[in-house]
């Protein structure tokens, strides 16, 4: 080969092995990667620290297991509600889901089931509402919105006619109960619950494969398919990890309230969702985080207790909430400019 | 030729998308260890003709026949498992999972705890990190994201795919448009040591000289149709250039570059 | 005949045990009874009605949302020369034959006078009270505004503490009262304007366990509050007798049919339940 | 130039010009082109005719009117709202901007207004609010869902403040209902609005280069930018686009029923969604149809009214509509498999 | 050289990404109607330089000229009002909108009815198919969405779109990447083309026999910074690629192709 190289050195041509491009990566390096739950950390930290401020009760312990407590089916089903938006897809139907099984549980113990079965039984059909739903969107390729939509639809008006518009009562004898009013170990068993729930979560999604189908369906649900997964499957069943979930917090619903309810989580699906994208994950998909999930569930939950404890007006109530968030995520975009994606 | 040493023969794959009509009734045989370009014009169907082979398309009509036995791939994960590798022109990357994930996708490896089986996210960043290395690319951390990487960054992400996971047929699409000069000698290199281990190669690409570097065959397609096939002995640049075009074609840049430095 | 019954929503025993009250009339009557439900939309309640005059029903019966907002409808039925009846929320300077139903202002000060009442001989003329109401709820808002009136009227030493909103849904009331209760520790009584208000009270004073110190008021009986009537920390509720009322709609516009006249306001009366006269409510909630 | 080639011929080396490998497009390939909207509009068409026949009352001319008047602020936002998903969007503020111009318009009038101005200022309003939630989504880049579920607390509960939970009438007599009552060439004037705003609607959704960046933009946003074309502001009209016209149909509304309450538009913002969804309209952006968002909305105001003159039992009319809507798309995407993307 | 005579000068450009210096102090300089080549490693800042110039990174530090005057180019429409277009490497095509829709993406003609300014659908295909037709691309309508077509045609859309609008300064990264040897000369004439009447080229390409056809001089990056410019007359493939790889290196798919046909 002839060499017409204005330089002889047989190594290196330019000097440029000599210092590298790449530094290492700093706190703030790190920080700006994972912009997002950085920023509603800060949020919820700001928040609480207003409110331990404004407000004598807020940084009891009575009224952080409260708040704990009162978020555990939020904390429940938004865990669950990641992992559908991260593929990119949505369930609607998680308040119907929470109603019906909230009604459904109260006449099956009233009609004498033992409350074991009961909750075996509430967790399966969860189960199969998600499947159904799933096999429409995975299989069928209908669009999740309109699904579960529909779905949202029906599974309330099964709750409806189930319940003849009565609420129907729990035994406030039965042990069935516990689960929604119960203490262990000096903490509340719905929160215990909802912690479990939280790790199994945290680790499906970051550390299994699932949860990086998950992620990668999100991104790009042809490539994933290319690479031999069956995202079909993998969609289903996402969609029967957000039923599963609603039917547990209807379960500890109806445990707390002692009843239920056909109009039990009214407007929840959309509480839900509001908590997972607030939390950093994108509704585009791809994008998921189960610590931020927590955090945007939290986040809500201190304000609406915060704001009562601060004896805001109700009439101000939505208005001072909705100002909040949205000013304080424009501070930490302002802040976090350019670490943060739009979609 | 008996059929029985082919590694994969594909007979009268039609394929339609609405109006047009991307392959007409194309034939492809591939034998252990060779190694096919196949060429055409932009359109004529390269792209969509090696898809039905990994399973993303599923024809209209024809018969697959992989070491003589027929199979019918719904999904590219039945292509998979007759270890059918794919790099795919677009390079179907998950933008928004770090390289190794996209390296290992569909075949992470995991180790138990507690008996639940959970990535083993340090044998992927280290097993990534060499194939990488292999390849010549200079990425400065496995844990980046794909989606800001350059175009050749990704394009050898999805080259290390499909590559390392011991195919038996590997088809290529246009593997090297955006790899620099040194990526592109790593990738003729690989070829070579994969064909020469026994694995069948489909190489499709438009830097024509690289045809004569490592393909044993040239196969031509024109507007979905083959329409000439060539021992790579028996052909030249300027040949094979001709029957892309469908006629006499001067191309300066597919000649020989004697003429290096001297302006038009 | 065909009577049409438009409802509110589904979700609260009040209304279904309206249209239960009018479906046993319609049955003796021998009329078909249709009811739609508006789930809480006022402009469904509009366009429902429109839709059953185009179909030339009989008669309507109407539980209205927005009271302002369905006078057109009503105006329209009537130009069709088709009666309509408001249940429970009466319709200001509406074109509709007749009301009935319970006055919500002035039971509202009936039960702010009981309340009021109890305080005095009670808790010694003083007390704080929390209130629990739904504010998109019209009717609620009289029952607020009834209450706090006779409350003041009464001279004793009350104190007014927060306002929640409980947005008529059961799970939104009891968070927001268990977050009132953290938030005024020295309260010692409450009032809920509805029924899925009065749940979340109940519920929220047991799991604060607070039985003890809290004293309850509300509207609607179910059974959670008729075992705190029994254990005494629920101190009265006001029973409305919606069965009666969607009773009372239905034989009113049969006798339309035939000719009749109706009394343009037709009261049913609301008791107030405490533990002297729980008894005669037990049976409804087994 | 050595020719080696092994053909001498000097113009076509293999026979290929001689037959097109492209065929003139079907009737059927344009059916299938447009899937999604041929789709919707068998549904529809499915629709009426079952109630048709079922009812006797739907097929009368009185009747297909009332369903048009009724759904006029439905058609109208929903018009709107297909820019604002293309765009890749979502405001879910438009049932808070419709009970909030609402109540104004009413509250406004009864302060002694005339009418005129107060159509004017409330429909400057909503534009108004519209720029500011759309200078939040497009110049800060904070996620729409956020920023239209902020504005959906803080604007009705700004319309609960004015009320005090109490609903303003509007005097019979006032001109002002005419926008809602009154009937022009035998046609309701609420009817006759939303014609025009969905004849303008459609010209600037596919003849004006607006609405062309609009479908970029949801399709590769950042293309549309590299293209020139300023991506920032014409995010920020989409959003003024929706909450005017969300604006528009809280006057409407408000004149038809004559009076203003906060509880107007509850849930209005799923409603409105579901009929650009139904129509064909992706929620990833790119992908949208005025034409079948108009057949999307005129579907659900459909099922509605057909369900109430069938004297369908309440407890069943939302288990009976979930089906339909799920079972009518699924047929249909059978039936178009492969037209019709899921995303 | 008196800065008056240029049209492009970028002086000092840095950008740093997170943890890696992406730019490190680059310059670039262009005369009107020279034609220069850009090439570098994969991953060495060939593309995002270039980026900085259509205005659609802005830099950390440094300053462009443009025919003396020094502009600041806050977003691509700034850039385009000074006649600089770029074909981007990712193409940057909206895939729902037609082939027409994306050449014309931007600058769409207009024609007023009753004084709106609608949308000359017409001409916008009537024009498209000639340019198309320009650059020997075959396809079918204009009135097809961008999301189904072929790399190639995918390709020359977005060539289409920049080099049609009367540009000063026209940047082409890898233009040719996924294009057919006749559409690759087409591409090649192209750029003389405009050279011919005065437009500025940059041209980024790993193609290095395609720099020798076209180019008057070719600038080497190594890793974000500048390390070497030639006149084209002054060098020669095998010196190009030692720059590149950084050490002399022997490249064979780079080499002159005189042994075509020889396996190795
Ligand atoms: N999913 C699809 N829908 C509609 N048309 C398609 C689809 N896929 C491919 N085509 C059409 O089929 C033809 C062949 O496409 P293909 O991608 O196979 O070409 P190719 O030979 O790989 O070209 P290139 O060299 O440009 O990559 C093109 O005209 C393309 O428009
Ligand atoms: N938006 C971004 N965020 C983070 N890193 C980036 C970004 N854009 C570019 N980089 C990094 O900057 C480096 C240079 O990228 P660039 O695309 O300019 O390379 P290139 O010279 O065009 O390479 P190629 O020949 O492969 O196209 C790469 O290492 C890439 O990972
Ligand atoms: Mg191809
Ligand atoms: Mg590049």
């Amino acid at each position: 080969m002839s060499n017409s190289s204005t330089s002889g050195d047989n190594t290196a041509l330019h000097p440029v092995a000599a210092q590298s491009r790449v530094r290492e990566s700093t706190l703030r390096d790190r920080f700006m990667a994972n912009g997002s739950v950085v920023s509603i950390a800060i949020f919820f930290l700001v928040v609480c620290l207003l409110f331990s401020v404004v407000t004598d009760a807020f940084l009891t312990a009575p009224n952080l297991l409260n708040i704990v407590r009162q978020s555990a089916p939020l904390l429940i089903v938004a865990a669950a509600m990641t992992f559908v938006i991260t593929t990119g897809g949505i369930d609607l139907s998680v308040g119907s889901v929470l109603a019906l099984v909230a009604t459904l549980s109260a006449a099956t113990l009233q009609a004498g089931l033992p409350w074991p079965l009961v909750i075996i039984a509430m967790l399966l059909l969860g189960a199969a509402v998600g499947a159904i739903q799933g096999f429409f969107i995975a299989y069928e390729r209908i669009p999740a919105f309109i699904v579960t939509l529909a779905g949202l639809s029906v599974i309330r008006g099964i709750a409806l006619l189930i319940t003849g518009g009565y609420s129907i009562p729990v035994e406030a004898t039965s042990p069935f109960t516990v689960i929604g009013r119960a203490w262990f170990l000096g903490v509340p068993v719905p929160a215990l619950i909802a912690l479990v729930v939280l790790v199994i979560a945290y680790l499906a999604f970051n550390e299994t494969r699932f949860g990086r189908y998950v992620t990668g369906i999100g991104a790009n649900a042809e490539a994933v398919r290319r690479a031999g997964v069956d995202t079909r499957l993998t969609t289903l069943m996402v969609y029967v990890l957000s039923s599963t979930a609603a039917a547990a917090a209807g379960i500890i619903l109806a445990a707390r309230l002692g009843s239920g309810s056909s109009n039990a989580g009214q407007g929840f699906e959309l509480e839900v969702i509001a908590a997972v994208v607030l939390g950093g994950t994108s509704l585009f998909g791809g994008r998921g985080t189960i610590i931020g999930t927590i955090l945007g569930a939290m986040t809500v939950a201190v304000i609406a207790n915060g704001l009562i404890l601060a004896h805001m007006s109700p009439f101000l109530t939505p208005i001072v909430t909705g100002t909040i968030i949205l000013i304080a995520i424009w501070l930490n975009f302002r802040l976090f400019r350019g670490a943060i994606r739009s979609r | 030729m008996d059929s029985e040493t082919y590694r994969v023969r594909m007979t009268g794959i039609s394929k339609r998308y609405n109006t047009i009509q991307t392959l007409d009734n194309v034939s492809l045989n591939l034998k252990p260890g060779e190694v096919l370009g196949l060429v055409g014009d932009n359109g004529a169907g390269k792209s969509t003709l090696s898809k039905v082979l990994s399973g993303a398309v599923i024809p209209d009509s024809g018969t697959i026949e992989i070491d003589g036995k027929v199979v019918s791939f719904s999904s590219p994960a039945d292509a998979r498992s007759e270890h059918v590798e794919m790099v795919y022109q677009d390079l179907s990357l998950c933008d928004t999972v770090d390289v190794a994930g996209n390296i290992f996708l569909g075949r992470e490896p995991r180790r138990r705890v507690l008996g639940v089986p959970f990535l083993d996210k340090k044998r992927m960043h280290d097993e990534a990190r060499i194939m990488l290395d292999r390849l010549g690319i200079v990425i400065a951390d496995t844990r980046l994201k794909v989606e800001n990487l350059s175009g050749g960054q990704r394009q050898s992400i999805a080259i290390g795919r499909a590559a390392s996971f011991e195919p038996s047929v590997l088809i290529m699409d246009e593997p090297t448009a955006a790899l620099a000069v040194a990526e592109v000698e790593a990738v003729l290199d690989l070829i070579r040591a994969v064909s020469a281990r026994g694995v069948s190669v489909i190489l499709i690409t438009h830097r024509l000289q690289d045809l004569f570097l490592v393909c044993d065959r040239i196969q031509v397609m024109y507007e979905g149709r083959n329409v000439a096939e060539r021992r790579i002995e028996e052909t030249s640049i300027e040949d094979v250039v001709n029957l892309i075009v469908g006629r006499k074609f001067q191309a300066r840049s597919a000649r020989r570059s004697e003429d290096n430095g001297a302006r038009p | 005949d065909t009577f049409a019954l438009v409802t509110i929503n589904q979700q609260a025993l009040f209304f279904n045990q309206i249209n239960e009250g009018a479906q046993k009339a319609a049955d003796a009557a021998g009329a078909k009874l249709v009811i739609f439900n508006a789930n809480n939309v006022p402009s469904a309640q509009n366009d429902a009605m429109e839709n059953y005059i185009t179909q030339k029903v009989d008669g309507i019966i109407l539980v209205a949302i927005d009271v302002n907002g369905v006078k057109p409808a009503i105006t329209a039925a009537k130009a069709a020369g088709i009666p309509v009846i408001a249940i429970d929320a009466q319709i200001p300077d509406g074109d509709n034959v007749a009301f009935v139903g319970v006055d919500n202002t002035k039971a509202g000060e009936d039960i702010g006078k009981a309340y009021a009442e109890y305080v005095k001989t009670n808790m010694d003329g003083t007390a704080k009270i929390g209130v629990i109401g739904a504010l998109n709820s019209f009717i609620q808002n009289q029952r607020l505004d009834g209450f706090k009136k006779a409350v003041a009227d009464s001279g004793q030493k009350i104190t007014f503490l927060d306002t929640v909103d409980g947005q008529n849904v059961q799970d939104v009331a009891l968070t927001a009262a268990e977050n009132l209760m953290t938030a005024n520790p020295d309260m010692t009584t409450l009032y809920a304007t509805g029924e899925p208000a009065l749940i979340g009270a109940v519920s929220a004073v047991t799991s604060q366990g607070r039985t003890g110190d809290v004293k309850v008021f509300g509207w609607d009986l179910t059974k959670q509050a008729v075992e705190g009537i029994d254990a005494g920390w629920v101190a009265a509720v006001v029973q409305q007798d919606p069965a009666g009322e969607g009773k009372a709609a239905v034989e009113a516009l049969t006798k339309l049919k035939k000719g009749e006249k109706i009394e343009p306001i037709i009261n049913v009366p609301v008791t107030i339940v405490t533990k002297e006269n729980v008894d005669q409510f037990r049976g409804m909630f087994k």
